[in-house]
């Protein structure tokens, strides 16, 4: 049923009695051409592509228990394009463009919200950095400016300008970033592939893949059975490492716990998304009132899906330093995402050395805002067996190489990236 | 004048009535009793409206008495003080206390938004993934404000929070939580057997629900139980009792967070005070005996103003003395619901009917029914006529099939209770669902902790002072306290009955979230689109995500979909649970840390006098250093700079690096140490000499340089960069006691004790000579560049001096014990005087180092190579160091990478900026011919023009080369001349001379 | 988190930081670049019990090797690395 | 040609004043003073040289120096424990300076002068755990941190030493806190901060006790 203003009037008449299923609740079949494991944003959109991109529509998305139940639904909800090195850049820039399109492409209101991203910087060293980014982007052809005080003062009059610790000077503002609502990106993906044939298996957890005498995989097994398939795609993130073990290998990759925070819903207080550059805080005020923030990560390897203390009053003594109006505001909810963590900061859209097993894993805190470029991308590799140009730095075998894509510059230590 | 209290009855309740209180709510005035909560006082005051809801705007009244409240939600205060989404059912009355309504407008009677609620067909869960897609550019500019806008509750302050916070560390064997019987059994058994014990409680007084349903303990009334109780905890050496204090969070090892309102019962902290309090405790074990929360009934009009929990209506007549309505009628399915028609005859008010779901009602029950003249009736509630004014009429479908109505002010309703199972489940852990109660209790709980009493279940008072007390006293004994825990409190255990009823089928909006305006048909449609997983239904109907995070609403939502899908409500499951218990405001959890205290300071030896001298302070990581030193009459930094500078280059200057990280390397494996950490080899320098060091990560990129020096065979002085001072430590020590336990060697960071001055300039020789101990010899021959080695000073006291020169120039480093710093600085100026002598800043420290091509923290970004930066020939092939193995992949050694290259505009009065890129001349720039950037740059007072240094592709061979200056960002586009990074005596005649 | 420091006892999680997996040991001088590739890329990322480096660098500065529940966070083992406290070495 | 004087200026010269700070009752809730020029040597045990170390301090001091989080009082210095293989010698008029122990501990030890580089204060009062509970995550409860105890912690993410001396006369539990001298000022104002509503009494002592 196409979605709109009209068919909503119509369904209203009903008592709203005659909606359909948002996706098929499918049964496995015995065999498909490619099966995606993982049934977050990344799985399901590489599922989307693969079907209206490329025609391949003998596709299953497996999903361990609902889909979105993993980091698509614990995210900060952030998208931008704001990267500074090759391979970053123009990925992250595709991304963005997969957003601009995407309620259009999904019949789906996915509330993409392009309400401007602002990093701020408080030295001059930081400014530099920042100028050497944002020149990045323009040359890349993505929209990028540097503010001054001036400029930060007029667009946020209510951050701590008079005795700040440490005295924010500008910042370097993205105003194609935004955000859009991370559950809406899930179903609207389910939707949109669901309608073109792809089936969608919830609670179906992968166990073993199936091997031929070659050594290629050739299915997977599964909590509902033993799935054949031409080729197997992994969009894991919090389970990258867990799910390539059955396969035999070991990834460039730790996976760390992520908080993050919601305050009680509020009436419009904050116009944008914002990064404190003087202390772990980024913030932005969702459609419904809240405030969505969090910082850095935990720093331990965790599969807990929950932090501690330390983090949280780190990240709010971040929040009242830049903006210390927020103090009576009230903390509604913490959680906690496990988050892949490459050794150099970017993820890896790859083949693997194992015959018909494909990769997609280490998004960092990258992962949400890659959605709709990882699935594009990861697509084209599993329809073409070849890596699409804009992902072509994504390489397995960079670190061996040494071709490391280190955004912070902090080496192969995950929780410093 | 505040109006009369005509709800409040004439005598009974908790509240102080010689203490009376004035306040406001929506500009009216009112007064209430010291005792209070804002939403008592409403109550006795005859206030039923007191907000509009989340999407619909509809009227809304008190619905609880607890932190569980879904609608009574105000703006507290006013100003810079505003608190929005207060719950007025917990917030304490003061003198003046001003509240308002939220989410209306105009007003709170006649809000023009509840338009809203003509569109409630189309507005139903998930309406918006559904439309305003079209067209793609409305959504920022039309559709996203308005819904913007009309979403929220209360408006935040918008301005600093005056306030002051703090944080705070306790540790116990055993924590609390809830002083209700269970609580306060298991504080007295535990603190009986010797154990220090906290008792946190939310409330301002202590009792849980005994301060409403009273009871009989150990043959007393409750209240004289709780005093009693109270005296002897008091008395005990190691119980601290803690009101007002919320425990919200279970962390790892036994860590908890609590949220102490220690001053939000007054209009404003006392001076020195906070306004609260965020502890961490840390405690052996916990007793959760938190309680459990009253659940409602879903039928249509539930959300009319007028029904209320049935427990809370009681609380408001027994605890507050104030009566909700004058003429009650009870909606219940349970034994306990009765209670509230208990308390209600015995405070005089007359009740209109029970309508109790259950098959049977106890024979005393019915009894009561006749001596009070009420109906009891059989069946359930299915519509409330009334308004915002309140309830008015209440029809009730009969078992049978018959229909009643009956006529009444207000409506208690009781569903059944819920056990309090957040700080249980806040490890992911999942609740079980027991039938007899028809409810979700505890089934483990995160190491360390137990819960007890209604909160896990148990709901008669016997049964929680029983479980209570044993959990208390054999916390104690698990934290190897062995005192007598004494005698059991013991009380009889009521009769408990419960026939399971979630949802009244009938027209009209039935609501499960009330805050959030959830219906059940919202749950229908949720499932009837595939969001059926409980977590799915939570994200698509916003169920529980409200301020009230669910707890009136998450198990009647769920049992409503379990009953849909024809699943039973364990199979259908919870969502997971998240902290906080109760939302905490985000300025508890910083603290202290705000402002100016957001982080620590740190203050360079002479930082006093360079204030005195008025220079401009930057920060650097936590230190602040002198930028510049302003004089009189120069027009900005650049003139003061260049000033410095040419002071330098020209006379004697001196600059405080006392923030470089020094660390003694001692012992006999010491050079050793130092050879496997440096690319270089340290065991064959001098004693008395100094050398340059880089160090690598494992991954083969440079890490940190510096300069160390031997100063005895055993003994090095190694110093790191200002901002790798912490990291380089940490790594050392890595390095000496995981990777090479085999070494004998101690490491220490010193830098805190030596003030380090560079004094550079041709000058420099002549004025040290005034300070230094003359039997020093200071020429070249004895005391040649790169040497290190302790001097007297003049006047007594030792320094060391190290040859080194970051500027290029003649200079010397000069190290005194940290105390003598100050002295050391105000020495330096009285006897260099005769030459000028000039302190710089950290801008002419970069100026000169800029000049000479020394790279720096822009150029050691973490991404560059030793050969990257020019010093590809430092890296031994003798030996064995970190990062060695890494730094030769191909990736690395690639001849194509951008490498440090000295940068200058071919016009000398063009600027320079760091951040600009290098584009080929002449071609478009793009993602193909982007050949790197610019790293430092400065005005150069020696070249009289801009120059930097960057990192640009194959750049060494490309010196002399005009390249462009692409700057987008800030409009620029310039030619530069690729060139030598050295501008500045490039043979170093100067600083070895 | 609360950890048991060898030297100071039962101690904050802020006093501490955390470094990896202590499993990979740093290969020979004479390990081709491939075993040292392995040492500093390549992880197990266990879901379970695994053995890490810990700093105390809020305290002692210490250098840890604790065994701890990536599932759970319990910590079982806390030891210190061979060179924390070698002056007792051979004594 | 001028000789120069070398005057020594405590990192708190400027941030201590004098007198009561905050609350003012009838006593102030805590007691802060400065203790000014003191001799502090970090020894670190060298591989292997733990027991003939001991030995030696132990004929050095007449006392075992701790190997525990302990802090010794000898007859004229304070042995305080600061990590496994090391602690500081806090005494004064050079009695152990680096001159005078670094021939006693030769071969046995490495030794750093860390005079400069701490700032010393004692802190008692009424209201003194109350207000270290706020920067301390230590258990200061009288059973757990008992006289000479010592510990290697933090205040405001910067490392300190901490020991409890031993109590006063009046029976009130002294605890003594060496801090990084850079950090000193900014420590001490969030001390004060920490203790304005107990009201702090403000003092400075130029010797060591």
């Amino acid at each position: 049923m196409k979605y709109s203003i009209f068919s909503l009037a119509r369904a209203a008449l009903s008592g709203h009695k005659n909606w359909q299923r948002t996706w098929r609740d499918a049964t496995p079949k015995d065999r498909y051409d490619v099966v995606v494991i993982g049934g977050g944003g990344h799985g399901l959109a590489t599922a989307w592509f693969l079907a209206s991109e490329h025609g391949i529509r003998n596709v299953a998305v497996l999903e361990k228990g609902w889909i979105g139940s993993g980091n698509a639904g614990r995210n900060t909800t952030i998208i931008r394009s704001n990267y500074g090195l090759p391979g970053n850049t123009g990925f992250y820039e595709l991304s963005m463009k997969l957003w601009e399109r995407m309620e259009q492409d999904l019949n789906y209101n996915t509330m993409v919200s392009q309400r401007g991203v602002i990093n701020l910087y408080h030295s001059d060293a930081q400014r530099d950095a920042y100028a050497r980014r944002g020149n990045t982007m323009r040359i890349n052809g993505i929209d990028a400016e540097l503010l001054d005080l001036a400029a930060v003062k007029k667009m946020m009059p209510f951050l701590n300008f008079d005795n700040a610790r440490f005295p924010v000077q500008g910042g370097l503002l993205q105003r194609r970033g935004g955000t859009a609502r991370h559950d809406a990106v899930v179903w609207g993906y389910a939707h949109a592939a669901s309608a073109l044939g792809v089936d969608i298996i919830q609670n179906c957890e992968v166990t073993g893949f199936v091997r031929d005498a070659n050594g290629k995989v050739t299915g997977v097994e599964t909590s509902r059975g033993r799935i054949g398939a031409g080729k197997v795609g992994m969009a894991v993130a919090g389970s990258s490492s867990r799910v390539a073990s059955m396969a035999g290998l070991r990834l460039p990759i730790e996976s760390h716990v992520l908080q993050a925070f919601v305050s009680e819903a509020i009436k419009p207080l904050l116009p944008n998304v914002m990064t404190f550059g003087a202390g772990h805080f980024y913030v932005s005020q969702s459609d419904k009132g809240g405030l969505v923030f969090g910082g850095d990560i935990d720093g331990y390897n965790s599969y807990a899906q929950r932090g501690n203390m330390p983090v949280m009053e780190d990240v709010c003594e971040g929040g009242m330093a830049l903006m210390p109006m927020i103090g009576r505001v009230r903390l509604l909810r913490q959680w906690g995402g496990v988050m892949d963590m490459s050794m150099d900061g970017t993820p890896i859209i790859d083949k693997t050395p194992v015959d018909g097993l494909y990769l997609n894993a280490g998004w960092c805190y990258g992962g949400f805002k890659a959605t709709p470029g990882s699935g594009f991308v990861f697509a084209h590799l599993l329809a073409r067996d070849e890596s699409h140009e804009e992902a072509a730095r994504f390489r397995l075998d960079r670190f061996r190489r040494g071709a490391a894509i280190d955004e912070k510059g902090v080496g192969a230590q995950p929780n410093l990236h | 004048m505040a109006g009369v209290q005509a709800n409040r009855l004439a005598n009974g309740g908790l509240i102080d009535r010689l203490v009376s209180l004035n306040f406001r709510f929506d500009g009216k005035s009112f007064s209430g009793f010291q005792g209070d909560t804002l939403a008592s006082a409403l109550v006795a005051n005859g206030v039923k409206l007191v907000g509009r809801s989340f999407k619909y705007h509809r009227p809304r009244g008190i619905l609880t008495a607890g932190s569980e409240e879904p609608n009574a939600l105000v703006e507290l205060r006013s100003g810079a003080r505003c608190e929005p989404n207060t719950k007025a059912t917990t917030a304490e009355l003061y003198e003046g206390l001003e509240a308002a309504s939220q989410n209306r407008w105009p007003s709170l009677r006649h809000d023009l938004m509840a338009v809203n609620q003509l569109f409630a067909p189309i507005f139903v869960a998930g309406f918006y993934y559904k439309t305003f897609m079209w067209p793609a550019k409305f959504w920022e500019a039309i559709y996203e404000p308005a819904i913007r806008r009309a979403a929220g509750l209360g408006r935040a302050a918008g301005i600093a929070d005056p306030d002051h916070y703090d944080k705070a560390w306790a540790h116990c064997d055993v924590l609390i939580a809830g002083s209700g019987p269970a609580g306060l059994a298991a504080a007295l058994a535990a603190g009986r057997s010797g154990a220090r014990v906290i008792l946190c409680e939310e409330d301002f007084a202590l009792g849980g629900r005994l301060l409403s349903d009273g009871g009989t303990i150990d043959g007393m009334p409750a209240a004289e139980w709780i005093s009693r109780t109270l005296t002897e905890l008091v008395a005990l050496p190691d119980v601290r009792i803690m009101t007002r204090t919320t425990l919200f969070g279970v962390y790892d090892g036994g860590t908890y967070g609590a949220l102490e309102r220690v001053n939000d019962h007054l209009p404003s902290p006392p001076e020195h005070q906070v306004r609260q309090r965020l502890w961490r405790i840390v405690a052996k074990r916990c007793v959760v005996a938190a309680g459990a929360i009253e659940r409602p009934i879903v039928f249509a009009g539930n959300d009319t103003p007028g029904v209320m929990m049935a427990s809370a209506m009681r609380t408001y007549v027994a605890r507050y003395a104030a009566t909700p309505a004058r003429r009650i009628a009870l909606f219940t399915n349970n034994e306990d619901g009765w209670r509230t028609v208990e308390t209600a005859l015995g405070a005089g008010l007359q009740v209109a009917a029970v309508v109790d779901a259950r098959p049977d009602v106890s024979p005393a029950h019915r009894s009561l029914a006749s001596k009070g003249g009420f109906p009891v009736l059989n069946g359930s509630v299915s519509a409330v006529d009334g308004g915002k004014d309140g309830v008015s009429k209440i029809s009730v479908s009969l078992t049978g099939g018959a229909r009643a109505e009956v006529e009444a002010d207000g409506l208690a309703v009781s569903g059944g209770w819920n056990p309090a199972v957040g700080l249980t489940s806040y490890h992911r852990g999942r609740p079980k669902w027991q039938d007899n109660i028809a409810a979700f209790v505890p089934d483990g709980a995160p190491p360390g902790m137990v819960a007890v009493g209604a909160a896990n279940g148990a709901f008669t008072l016997g049964a929680c002072l029983s479980q209570g007390f044993a959990a208390g006293a054999q916390a104690a004994r698990d934290a190897g306290r062995s005192g007598k825990a004494g005698s059991v409190p013991v009380a009889a255990d009521e009769a408990f009955s419960l026939t399971p009823l979630w949802h009244v089928a009938g027209k009209g909006k039935a609501f499960v979230d009330q805050q959030h305006d959830v219906t059940a048909s919202d749950i229908e449609l949720a499932q009837r689109e595939g969001f059926e997983s409980v977590e799915h239904l939570k994200r698509y109907t916003t169920l529980g995500m409200a301020t009230d995070q669910g707890k009136t609403s998450n198990v009647a939502g769920l049992a409503i979909m379990a009953a849909v899908t024809g699943k039973s409500i364990p199979e259908t499951g919870t969502t997971i649970y998240r902290p906080p218990y109760v939302p905490v405001a985000i300025g508890a959890f910083a603290g202290h840390h705000r402002d100016e205290n957001f982080h620590a300071t740190r203050l360079t030896p002479s930082h006093h006098w360079a204030a005195e001298q008025g220079a401009i302070f930057v920060d650097t990581g936590l230190w602040k250093r002198a930028q510049w030193y302003p004089r009189a009459g120069e027009k900005d930094w650049l003139e003061s700079v260049t000033r410095e500078v040419k002071a330098v280059r020209s006379g004697v200057g001196f600059c405080d690096v006392s923030t470089l990280g020094k660390i003694d390397v001692h012992g006999p494996d010491a050079g050793a140490f130092l050879d496997r950490v440096y690319i270089n080899t340290f065991s064959n320098l001098a004693v008395g000499k100094a050398r340059y060091g880089l160090m690598l990560r494992e991954d083969g990129m440079v890490y940190d340089d510096g300069t160390t020096s031997r100063l005895a065979e055993e003994q090095y002085f190694l110093t790191t960069t200002t901002a790798k001072a912490g990291p380089v430590m940490q790594h050392l020590e890595f390095c000496r006691q995981v990777l090479f336990p085999e070494l004998d060697v101690q490491l220490t960071s010193v830098s805190d004790q030596w003030a380090q001055f560079s004094i550079a300039g041709p000058k420099t020789r002549d004025l040290l000579r005034e300070i230094v101990d003359p039997a020093e010899d200071l020429s070249n021959e004895g005391f040649p560049f790169m040497g290190a080695r302790e001097v007297a000073l003049r006047g007594g006291i030792k320094a060391r001096l190290f040859r080194i020169s970051f500027s290029g120039e003649m200079a010397f480093e000069i190290s005194v014990p940290a105390r003598h710093g100050d002295a050391l600085v105000r020495n330096l100026m009285q006897a260099g005087a005769p030459f000028g002598v000039t302190p710089y800043g950290t801008e002419a420290l970069s100026v000169m180092r800029i000049e000479k091509g020394h790279v720096a923290g822009p150029e050691l970004s973490g991404t560059t190579t030793a050969a990257d930066l020019g010093l590809g020939k430092m890296m031994s092939t003798k030996k064995d160091f970190v990062g060695r193995v890494m730094a030769g992949r191909e990736a690395l050694v690639a001849a194509d990478r951008q490498v440090v290259v000295g940068i200058k505009p071919t016009d000398k009065a063009s600027r320079l900026r760091s951040g600009a890129h290098v584009i080929p001349k002449s071609e478009i720039p793009g993602p193909g011919n982007d050949q790197g950037y610019v790293t430092s740059v400065c005005f150069s007072p020696t070249l009289d023009q801009w120059i930097g240094l960057g990192l640009v592709e194959r750049g060494r061979e490309r010196i002399g080369e005009i390249v462009h200056a692409h700057d987008p960002l800030r409009g620029e586009d310039y030619d530069v001349e690729l060139c030598n990074p050295v501008f500045y005596d490039p043979d170093g005649g100067r600083q070895r001379g | 988190m609360r950890i048991v420091c060898p030297f100071c006892g039962e101690r904050e999680l802020g006093e501490f930081t955390y470094l990896g997996d202590a499993k990979p040991q740093r290969p020979a001088a004479d390990a081709s670049e491939d075993a040292v590739y392995d040492y500093v890329y390549l992880r197990d990322n266990i879901a379970g019990v695994m053995s890490e480096h810990w700093y105390h660098g809020g305290g002692c500065r210490s250098w840890l090797k604790i065994t701890r529940n990536t599932l759970t966070h319990e910590i079982s083992t806390v030891e210190p690395a061979a060179g924390a406290g070698a002056a007792k070495v051979g004594a | 040609m001028a000789e120069f004087s070398w005057a020594s200026r405590s990192p708190l010269e400027q941030a201590l004043v004098t007198g009561v700070h905050g609350a003012r009752g009838v006593e102030a809730g805590i007691l802060l003073t400065e203790i000014r020029n003191f001799d502090l040597i970090q020894v670190m045990a060298r591989r292997g040289k733990g027991a003939e170390l001991a030995k030696a301090a132990k004929a050095r001091f007449g006392m075992a120096a701790p190997d525990t989080p302990k802090a010794v009082q000898t007859k004229d210095a304070t042995l305080i424990w600061s990590g496994p293989d090391q602690f500081l010698v806090l005494s004064k008029d050079g009695k152990y300076a680096m001159n005078t122990l670094a021939p006693a501990f030769s071969g046995l030890a490495s030794l750093s002068d860390q005079s400069h580089a701490r700032a010393l204060i004692s802190i008692s009062g009424a209201k003194v755990r109350t207000m270290l509970a706020k920067l301390l995550s230590l258990d200061l409860h009288p059973a757990v941190f008992q006289v000479g105890a010592a510990a290697a912690t933090s205040i405001d993410h910067t490392s300190v030493t901490l020991w409890r001396g031993a109590d006063q006369t009046d029976g009130r539990a002294v605890f003594n806190l060496l801090v990084f001298a850079t950090f000193a000022e900014s420590l001490w104002h969030t001390t004060l901060d920490a203790g304005a509503e107990y009201g702090i009494d403000i003092r400075y002592s130029e010797e060591l006790a």
